[in-house]
């Protein structure tokens, strides 16, 4: 994969998404519009793999305007961790979500936001 | 073909002002300050992106196609950014979380522990 | 003076002030433009003056001469010739003063006088009242700089409560004038003041609409009930920037009330009642307080507000004797307010305090600054011979002559509680015998200085005689020797002498004055002059 | 020669105080010869004029109001100029010995006194020669401040009586004013002699009888009559050379003299000749009486010359020829006597050190000329025979007998009068007697000849006159026949046969010889009788209620609150708007004004935003309801068509928001809740206001045509500019001096808050407690969603600015919507920054805001190519038409920028960086760091403020000495805590 | 009618603001006043012709009189300045602002 | 049309519901989300506006306020922490 396909990554990737947005609008209106909360909130921490700025910024923007998961702030390991040279999931997100009953479900989620993300804006199209 | 662009253009007006209604309800209706957040942050940003797309078919031209491209880029960017940081002040603030099933951001601070349950007592007016 | 040169007036001091902004921190060159361009300022007023001395006139001119009625007119006529130049005057004096009192060493007190100058010289020449709303702003907003400039350091509760108060009321009043200019455009359908040339004495919804502007000015110009705000803010700045701004402020305001009332109303004699009950309140009103107060600034702000009375009392009686006298009036109160302030100013910039009874003796220790002071005190209370006299007396004439009894029975009666209120600050400040414990506390710096330097919130002053490595040190031991420079004595001498000038010649101003009045009870020249601009 | 004669008084005035330098008191000597000069030339030339009554001679002041110095000598004027001329030069004279002799070094000493004595006689020459009513005005108030200066200047004692005599002469003066403004609005004319022959005295009895009143007030307050006597004896701590002066010649003469100059057209008023006779005989008795109970020998002369003042207005009340030559010659003869009296009383004084009857009374005077002449004098005063005194006394009981009115009249002012002198007769001897009468004690040696000579000629000329009263007979005729207006013949005579007033002045001197023999027993019953009230008391009293009510008039306003002022003019114009709506009867037709159906929907918008407002409780959610209100009012704008105002609306209030959040920190985070009645207040006078403005709105605008500017704009603007939005062909166009005053005030407003920062720090940071041991605590790592934004948007912002720059001619934009929408990237710029420290808004703004009116003016002035100011150009550039509207809103734009990089930069910085503490003595030349704070701080205190703030979050204490906080601490004398 | 009111309504808020102590909310209260301002000043060019003013219109009842238009912006941009003004003087001197502070319902 | 009125009627009821939300409270944070949906509200309700009367310009304010409407969210932020960041 090289940078020739990367409109047509970024074009899938956004059809994904939207796709994504769709059906967690629909948990979140049926909640909303039904009586009651029946809601499960919580917050959980997600490691990423993202290495620039952009990355991490678009993914945490993704995560948020994904109806029910919200990025509520970032943590960087320690200088010593980020100093490595294999170094990854030096950036920590955490993730509020309202629906997704525990911490480990909302990390796959992301998992898979992130992974197609990655996929999709890497000139290379690599996760790694 | 115009009629076309207009039934539908008020289709998506009407779409986004519905889904932006539900961040409304939302508003109202959510228990505490992160959940309201996370409705906002969403149904804000699409509710504007439906609208502003409507708008378009009821007008369109190519400068206006280009606008609303840019429109609906930058307000997602910003809207999604503008919320995360409201987000992380009212946690840095102390803004009560109700009733979470689970908080690994509370766990992982490095003093006292949180409690996931109304830890802090809610700010009242 | 050909017409096209006005805007000049509003044009010059902005670009020097900007230009300075753009210099920097150079005290010389900063000193230098700012007196140029008041001197030029001056001299295009005198030039103006003596243009309209023989017989009147008026000279226009629509800026960027787009078709009458587009463009925004300006006009000068001898009223606002005289004003030009007077204004000038007085800034140039208090601008000395500011220099001489050390309050003007920072970068920005030159640059804020001159935006000032541009904005006190476009209110007094411009026709249009959307551009008098402008101008206005132009000449609030480094007032509030220049308000708060002179406040030192952090500054006491009362200096900032004093310059909310001021910024506060300023900005109700301009909104309240907006407002009126609105409702203006929408009744005549122009703010064109030579096309709404006596539209309100014949249409009712004009009529309102203007009297909300002049109920505006009038606010400004601090007439009862609306004057005890100029008399808690004004005293709550360095004395220059009080004299400075009794020179401008007010007077501007009823410059425009003078002019709006001629032209928009035609001098609607209808409503003048109203006008004289109000001077004659605001009179009362301001002399009450005056004798009331214990400070020496304080009570010569109340005196702006009594003195406000006569001033409009001017145009409220309507009649070229009043007019004239009210005119008179005006120019006089501008130099002998200042002479005022500046010189109990220069006591209070030297001895730290304007309390009364705080100091005794100055008349002993200080014979420059009291002969000045004296001098101005009795001309402010309409003693001979005095400008004070002419302008109370001319003015208590058309008074009689237009038969308000009750407003001559009051302009005496002020007369006197003015005199009496005057003597208050001879009694407390001048007279008795030097006390040393007053003076010592004046020549603290702001660490040292004692309850009665605290009090008149001068804090640290940056007086900038002597070396700075003496203030600080042996500050207690030099002061009882040092006296007020004669630098510092000067604006109050000048302006002194002045009053005095203008009444041993008062025939000079009185011709001038009563030129301009005609031009205010007839004003087809002016609305013809901008007609054909 | 009346010019010549002031002009010498006046420079002889000029010239005292360098002369008294040069020749200490003996000076006085010198100044007496013009005065002398001068009497010498107003009596020739009053000889000269003998065939026509008066000499006239008239210098411009001011010709607009018809004033001028125009002086004329009559036979009153003659008599009171020579007074004022003749004792001026005496009292000078006696002054050489009576001042304190002075050493060379501090001979200025005296210099006030001659100065003020010869100004007085200037004043008052000026005032009996006056034929300006003006003039005379002036000269009567010169006469006041000269008296009040001399008072005053005799000590700290003297002070209080100084403003008391000047509260009252100065109250009596006004009342003159008002007399003269109407004689001049009756009469036309301002020229005295004109004034006393006009017709409209008879014609209009309502007038003349004010006019008369005013006149007689103003001269009882000059010549101390009931109720205005207290200021004279008061008046007696001034030295005794001034009140010689004061009381023969000079100030309460001047009263007289008024009361004698208009006595022509007022003698036949009955409320003229009531108060004066009334008045006169009250003040006669009241100070005759008064006299016998004072042991201070200037004090007991003082209220003699108010008794003799009272019998001189009497006189001149009754108004016939007679009593008015009596009058005439009366006043020579007091002049005379109480010249004499009050400086032996000086001489006295002097040598014994002791004015006190008491006290001399029990000292051994050996001073035979003094008692002579003191003798003569109070002799004089007694009405002996053969003295002034005696014929002048004849004269007005002459005249009283003689009085005309109702058949009583006569015998009640004659038998009053006869009291008077009664009681003259007793204090004159209780004088004489009581400072000389001493036998044993301490001898009191007699003064040199120069120290008594003035003295002693007046009595020496009181005892001459007395014996040849006929020398008199021209002057007093030419006195008198002014005085009636009408020719008068006097022949005084010392004999004048068996006449019944001989007769009166006989029983007034028997019974006057009883009381001084009774002497111990009038003592005995005056002494404890104090009258109930004390005049003084009125006039302190007068004053301090003033100053009181002053205090209370003064307490209404003084609340530093804004809330009070400025609900008051909300008040007044509520009610005045309301007034004028009720009382509007017809109004135009709507024609222009239209509602639509969402117009509600945004009020009802607004009406929620301003409800909310006026809940909140809460900074952030008032400033957010806020919001609410400005955006409905942009959709609102938006609806009329006003893109450009809308897009402005949109942008001010995001940046509002932005600037309030950075002051936001350093305020308390809740508002307090209004008490209820404050509560209460407010919503009523909010009420009002908002009324009286919808009905202002309703009636005022929407009702005619549209107007024909706007329609010039629609069909003109686009050929006359070349720009089709026409909003801002108006702004850079048409209306370009509105926009350059307003980006005038934009600047402005930078460099005000500039000023305002400059000498002072703004309240100190107080942020809110966070939770630093979160781990998304750390800024550096939560800004990089931010700051990725701005990387991306930056260059959005950078080109939409750019874009809306170029095309505002055209399309919405221009000047100040870029440049907000600049700002905004700057905004954006700061709050990306990991901290305050470290974002990029450090252009100088004072810069940029001077640029821009630079730019502004500049293109201004270029329009006087084509004519005028601010003209726009349309040059062609590379084949390209451009105008210089494009250039001057280039000038607003870098202004608007200025002004908010100011604010960035002043307020969203930390204090160290921006407003370091000032140099408390900015050396001149170099300027302090704080002088510019456009400029960047030194690197290092950068670096420390930086460390500091880690430090402080690892929670290791900074260094103290090498940060700015402990030279902050050291400087103000307090401690923020971090 | 609308513009009547809605300018009743701003300034009805803005007085009672002005009325209360803090300077913040004397300075909101401006800054509704200032909003008074600029609606009468659009109503005074009438509400019923509501198209942009932009190029040569050839219908003119139907085009927005621009006049006002200038008059409200000029009006906005001083009223920022002096809003900017004033919320640095609420912020200046010692005691700035007589709220009171109560920390403990801001945070607990 | 009647989308466009639809619309903006729900968006104005909409804002009135965060308008209650920032007087309800509780917390201050609660005020601040609600004040950034009003922002997008209003940026709705222009768009509706414009495109009902056909405005030209609707998308260049539209534009305008998407590129700088969010410095109100992150100021409301920086209000929340009272400066810290
Ligand atoms: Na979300
Ligand atoms: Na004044």
């Amino acid at each position: 994969m090289s940078w020739l396909t990367w409109p047509v990554r970024v074009l899938g990737f956004l059809v994904w998404y939207a796709g994504q947005i769709i059906s967690s609008s629909t948990a979140v209106l049926r909640d909303n519009l039904t009586p009651g909360q029946n809601s499960t909130p919580g917050v959980a921490r997600v490691r990423t793999r993202c290495r620039s700025d952009l990355e991490v910024t678009l993914l945490a923007a993704l995560i948020t305007l994904t109806p029910g998961t919200l990025t509520l702030g970032m943590h960087d390991a320690p200088v010593a961790v980020q100093r490595r040279r294999d170094a990854e999931d030096i950036r920590t997100l955490y993730v509020h979500s309202l629906y997704s009953g525990n911490a480990d479900s909302v990390r796959v989620e992301v998992r898979e936001l992130e992974t197609r993300l990655l996929r999709a804006v890497r000139r290379t199209g690599g996760t790694s | 073909m115009n009629e076309i662009l207009t039934v539908l253009g008020n289709v998506l007006i009407v779409a986004g002002a519905l889904v932006f209604a539900t961040a409304a309800l939302g508003v109202a209706r959510f228990r505490d300050a992160y959940m309201r957040v996370s409705a906002v942050g969403t149904a804000g940003g699409l509710g504007i992106v439906f609208v502003v797309t409507g708008a378009l078919l009821l007008q369109p031209s190519v400068s206006n196609v280009v606008k609303v491209v840019l429109i609906i880029t930058i307000h997602l960017i910003t809207s999604a950014v503008g919320t995360m940081a409201i987000a992380r002040s009212a946690y840095l603030t102390g803004t009560p979380l109700k009733r979470y099933a689970f908080d690994e951001l509370a766990a992982d601070s490095l003093g006292t522990e949180r409690d996931p349950e109304p830890a802090r007592k809610p700010a009242v007016d | 003076m050909s017409g096209a040169l006005l805007p000049l007036f509003v044009a010059l001091p902005l670009l020097v002030s900007a230009v300075l902004l753009i210099v920097g921190d150079r005290r010389v060159l900063h000193a230098v433009g700012l007196l140029g361009t008041l001197l030029l300022v001056i001299a295009g007023g005198v030039w103006l003056v003596t243009d309209f001395a023989g017989s009147g006139g008026a000279v226009a001119h629509g800026v960027a001469q787009w078709p009458v009625g587009i463009s925004i007119p300006f006009v000068a006529d001898m009223f606002a010739a005289l004003m030009l130049t007077v204004t000038g005057v007085l800034t140039l004096v208090c601008s000395w003063f500011a220099y001489a009192s050390g309050r003007a060493a920072t970068v920005y007190f030159a640059p804020l006088v001159l935006v000032l100058t541009a904005g006190v010289n476009g209110a007094l020449l411009t026709v249009d009242l959307f551009n008098l709303f402008v101008f206005v702003e132009v000449m609030l907003l480094p007032s509030y700089g220049l308000f708060v400039l002179a406040a030192r350091h952090r500054g006491t509760e009362r200096q900032v409560m004093g310059a909310r108060l001021y910024v506060t009321l300023n900005l109700l009043t301009s909104t309240i004038f907006l407002m009126g200019v609105g409702f203006i455009y929408g009744t005549a359908g122009t703010v064109n003041m030579a096309e709404l040339a006596g539209r309100a004495a014949t249409d009712g919804t004009v009529a309102i609409s203007t009297a909300v502007c002049l109920f505006a000015l009038a606010i400004k110009a601090a007439v009862v009930p609306i004057h005890g705000w100029l008399a808690v803010a004004y005293p709550a700045t360095s004395p220059a920037i009080t004299a400075l701004f009794s020179g401008l402020h007010t007077k501007v305001a009823s410059y425009a009330i003078y002019r709006i009332y001629a032209v928009v109303f035609d001098g609607d004699a209808h409503w003048l009642w109203i006008g004289v009950a109000l001077c004659c309140l605001t009179m009362v009103a301001g002399v009450l307080g005056a004798v009331g107060e214990k400070t020496t600034r304080s009570i010569l702000a109340f005196h702006m507000i009594s003195q406000i009375g006569y001033i409009l009392l001017g145009v409220a009686l309507f009649t070229l004797a009043g007019l004239a006298a009210g005119i008179f009036y005006l120019l006089h109160h501008m130099i002998v307010k200042a002479s005022l302030f500046l010189s109990t100013g220069a006591i209070e910039v030297r001895y730290m305090t304007g309390r009364i009874g705080a100091l005794s003796g100055m008349a002993t220790r200080e014979p420059v600054i009291t002969v000045a002071f004296f001098v101005a005190a009795l001309s402010l209370a309409g003693l001979p011979p005095f400008s004070g006299f002419v302008a109370k007396f001319s003015l208590i004439l058309a008074a009689v002559d237009t038969g308000h009894v009750i407003a001559v029975i009051v302009m005496l009666a002020v007369s006197l509680i003015t005199l009496l209120s005057m003597l208050k600050i001879l009694n407390g400040v001048f007279w008795g015998s030097a006390r040393e414990s007053s003076l010592e506390n004046g020549g603290g710096s702001g660490a040292g200085g004692g309850p009665a330097a605290r009090t008149a919130g001068s804090g640290a002053g940056t007086v900038p005689e002597p070396a700075p490595a003496a203030r600080d040190d042996g500050a207690v031991a030099t002061a009882s020797g040092r006296r007020i420079s004669a630098v510092l004595a000067g604006p109050a001498v000048v302006t002194a002498c002045l009053t005095l000038a203008l009444g041993l010649g008062a025939e000079v101003l009185m011709g001038v004055s009563t030129t301009a009045a005609e031009g205010l009870l007839d004003t087809s020249t002016y609305v013809k002059a901008v007609m054909d601009s | 020669m009346l010019l010549a004669c002031l002009a010498g008084a006046l420079l002889t005035c000029a010239l005292a105080p360098l002369l008294t330098r040069a020749l200490g008191r003996n000076v006085g000597w010198l100044l007496a010869v013009p005065l002398l000069g001068a009497a010498a030339l107003v009596a020739l030339g009053y000889d000269d004029a003998a065939h026509s009554p008066a000499v006239v001679e008239s210098l411009p002041w001011i010709p607009s109001l018809d004033v001028g110095l125009d002086l004329r000598l009559d036979g009153l004027s003659l008599v009171f100029s020579l007074l004022v001329l003749v004792i001026g030069a005496a009292v000078l004279c006696y002054a050489t010995r009576y001042l304190e002799r002075t050493d060379r070094a501090d001979r200025g000493k005296h210099a006030g006194f001659y100065a003020l004595m010869t100004g007085f006689a200037a004043a008052m020459l000026a005032l009996v020669l006056a034929d300006d009513l003006v003039v005379f005005y002036v000269a009567w108030e010169a006469t006041t401040l000269c008296s009040f200066l001399l008072i005053a200047r005799s000590g700290d004692g003297a002070r209080e009586p100084a403003i008391r005599t000047l509260l009252v002469t100065v109250a009596g003066g006004l009342v003159l004013l008002a007399a003269v403004t109407v004689m001049i609005v009756a009469t036309g004319t301002t020229r005295i002699s004109t004034v006393l022959t006009h017709d409209v005295w008879g014609a209009q009895s309502g007038l003349t009888t004010l006019v008369a009143v005013l006149v007689a007030v103003a001269a009882f307050t000059k010549s101390a009559q009931f109720p205005f006597q207290a200021w004279l004896p008061d008046s007696m701590v001034a030295i005794t050379p001034v009140s010689a002066y004061l009381h023969a010649a000079a100030m309460v003469k001047a009263g007289i003299y008024l009361l004698l100059r208009f006595s022509p057209v007022f003698s036949g008023v009955p409320a003229w000749t009531v108060l004066l006779v009334t008045a006169g005989l009250v003040t006669a008795v009241f100070g005759a009486v008064a006299a016998l109970r004072r042991y201070d020998l200037k004090e007991l002369l003082a209220y003699s010359t108010m008794s003799q003042l009272g019998l001189l207005t009497a006189m001149i009340g009754v108004g016939t020829t007679a009593a008015l030559s009596a009058a005439v010659v009366h006043t020579i003869a007091h002049a005379l006597f109480k010249s004499a009296l009050f400086m032996g009383v000086g001489v006295i004084d002097h040598s014994a050190h002791t004015r006190d009857l008491r006290e001399l009374a029990r000292m051994n005077p050996r001073m035979p000329v003094t008692a002579t002449l003191m003798v003569l004098a109070a002799a004089s005063m007694a009405g002996i025979p053969l003295l002034l005194g005696f014929v002048s006394k004849e004269s007005m009981l002459a005249a009283f007998l003689e009085a005309p009115g109702p058949a009583w009249a006569p015998w009640l002012l004659t038998a009053t009068a006869a009291l008077a002198s009664v009681f003259t007769v007793a204090y004159a001897a209780r004088l004489v007697l009581g400072a000389l009468g001493g036998r044993n004690g301490t001898v009191v040696r007699e003064a040199p000849v120069s120290f008594w000579a003035a003295p002693a000629s007046g009595a020496l000329a009181g005892l001459i006159l007395g014996l040849v009263p006929f020398l008199l007979d021209g002057l007093v005729s030419a006195g008198a026949s002014a005085a009636a207006g009408s020719t008068v013949e006097k022949n005084l005579a010392v004999w004048h046969g068996p006449v019944p007033e001989l007769f009166v002045s006989l029983a007034v001197l028997a019974a006057g010889a009883a009381l001084v023999l009774a002497r111990r027993r009038v003592d005995a019953v005056l002494a404890p009788r104090a009258f109930p009230f004390s005049a003084l008391d009125g006039v302190d009293r007068a004053r301090e209620g003033t100053i009181r009510l002053g205090g209370v008039v003064g307490s209404w306003t003084n609340s530093p609150a804004p809330a009070r002022h400025l609900s008051i003019p909300a008040v007044c114009l509520s009610i005045v708007a309301l007034l004028a709506v009720w009382s509007t009867t017809e109004l135009p037709p709507v024609r222009i004004a239209a509602s639509e159906p969402f117009d509600w929907l945004l009020a009802l918008l607004i009406a929620c935003g301003v409800m909310a407002m006026m809940n909140a409780r809460s900074l952030i959610s008032a400033i957010v309801v806020t919001g609410v209100v400005g955006f409905s009012i942009t959709v609102w704008f938006f609806d009329l068509g006003a893109t450009d105002v809308a897009m402005t609306q949109l942008l001010v209030e995001i940046l509002t928001v932005c600037v309030m959040v950075l002051l936001l920190r350093r305020l308390p985070a809740r508002f307090s809740s209004p008490g209820a009645r404050r509560r209460v207040v407010a919503l009523l006078v909010a009420g009002a206001a908002g009324l009286a403005t919808t009905a202002g709105v309703w009636m005022l605008t929407g009702r005619r045509e549209a107007s024909p500017a706007s329609e010039y704009y629609l069909t003109h603007g686009y050929n006359e500019t070349g720009g089709s939005n026409l909003v801002n062909t108006i702004l850079v166009d048409f209306r370009a001096l509105d926009t350059l005053g307003e980006l005038t005030v934009l600047g402005v407003a930078g460099l005000t808050i500039a000023a305002l920062l400059h000498g002072r720090r703004p309240a100190a940071d107080d942020p809110a407690p966070i939770d630093e041991q979160s781990p998304v605590s750390d800024p550096e790592t939560n800004t990089v969603f931010v700051r990725t934004a701005a990387r991306l948007l930056g260059p959005v912002i950078v080109a939409m600015s750019v874009i809306l720059l170029l095309r505002g001619h055209h399309e919405p934009g221009g000047g100040f919507i870029s440049a907000l929408v600049g700002g905004a990237g700057f905004t954006l710029s700061y709050l990306a920054a990991p901290s305050d420290e470290r974002a990029r808004v450090r252009l100088s703004y004072l810069w940029l805001i001077g640029a821009g009116v630079v730019v502004g003016t500049v293109t201004g002035l270029l329009g006087y190519l084509d004519g005028s100011f601010l003209r726009p150009l349309h040059p062609r550039i590379l084949g390209f038409e451009i105008t210089t509207a494009l250039v001057f809103d280039v000038g607003v734009y870098l202004a608007v920028i200025g002004v908010i990089l100011a604010a960035f930069n002043l307020l969203g910085r930390p204090p160290s960086d921006t407003t370091k503490v000032l140099p408390r003595e900015p050396e001149p030349g170099a300027a302090g760091p704080d002088d510019q704070p456009g400029s960047a701080a030194s690197p290092g205190a950068r670096a420390g403020a930086g460390e500091r703030r880690r430090a402080a979050r690892s929670g290791t204490a900074a260094s103290p000495a090498t940060t700015r906080s402990s030279h902050t601490t050291h400087e103000t004398g307090e401690v923020t805590p971090r | 009618m609308s513009a009547a009111v809605i300018a009743g309504l701003l300034v009805f808020g803005a007085v009672y603001l002005l009325m209360q102590r803090e300077m913040l909310r004397v300075i909101l209260g401006f800054v509704l006043l200032g909003h008074a301002g600029n609606v009468v000043l659009m109503a005074a060019g009438g509400s019923a012709r509501r198209h942009e003013p932009f190029g040569a219109p050839e219908d003119l009842s139907t085009v927005a009189d621009p006049l006002p238009q200038a008059f409200v912006l000029t009006a906005i941009v001083i009223a920022f300045s002096i809003t900017i003004v004033m919320l640095v003087l609420a912020v200046t001197g010692r005691d700035d602002d007589d709220t009171e502070a109560k920390p403990e319902e801001v945070r607990s | 049309m009647i989308g466009v009125t639809v619309g903006i009627v729900i968006f104005a009821v909409a804002c009135l519901a965060a308008a209650f939300r920032i007087l309800r409270g509780p917390s201050e944070a609660d005020r601040a989300v609600a004040g950034d949906l009003l922002l997008f509200g209003f940026v709705g309700l222009i768009a509706l506006f414009g495109v009902r009367v056909a405005n030209e310009y609707t998308f260049d304010i539209v534009l305008v306020a998407a590129l700088v409407g969010f410095l109100s969210a992150l100021s409301l932020a920086r209000a929340l922490t009272r400066g810290k960041r």
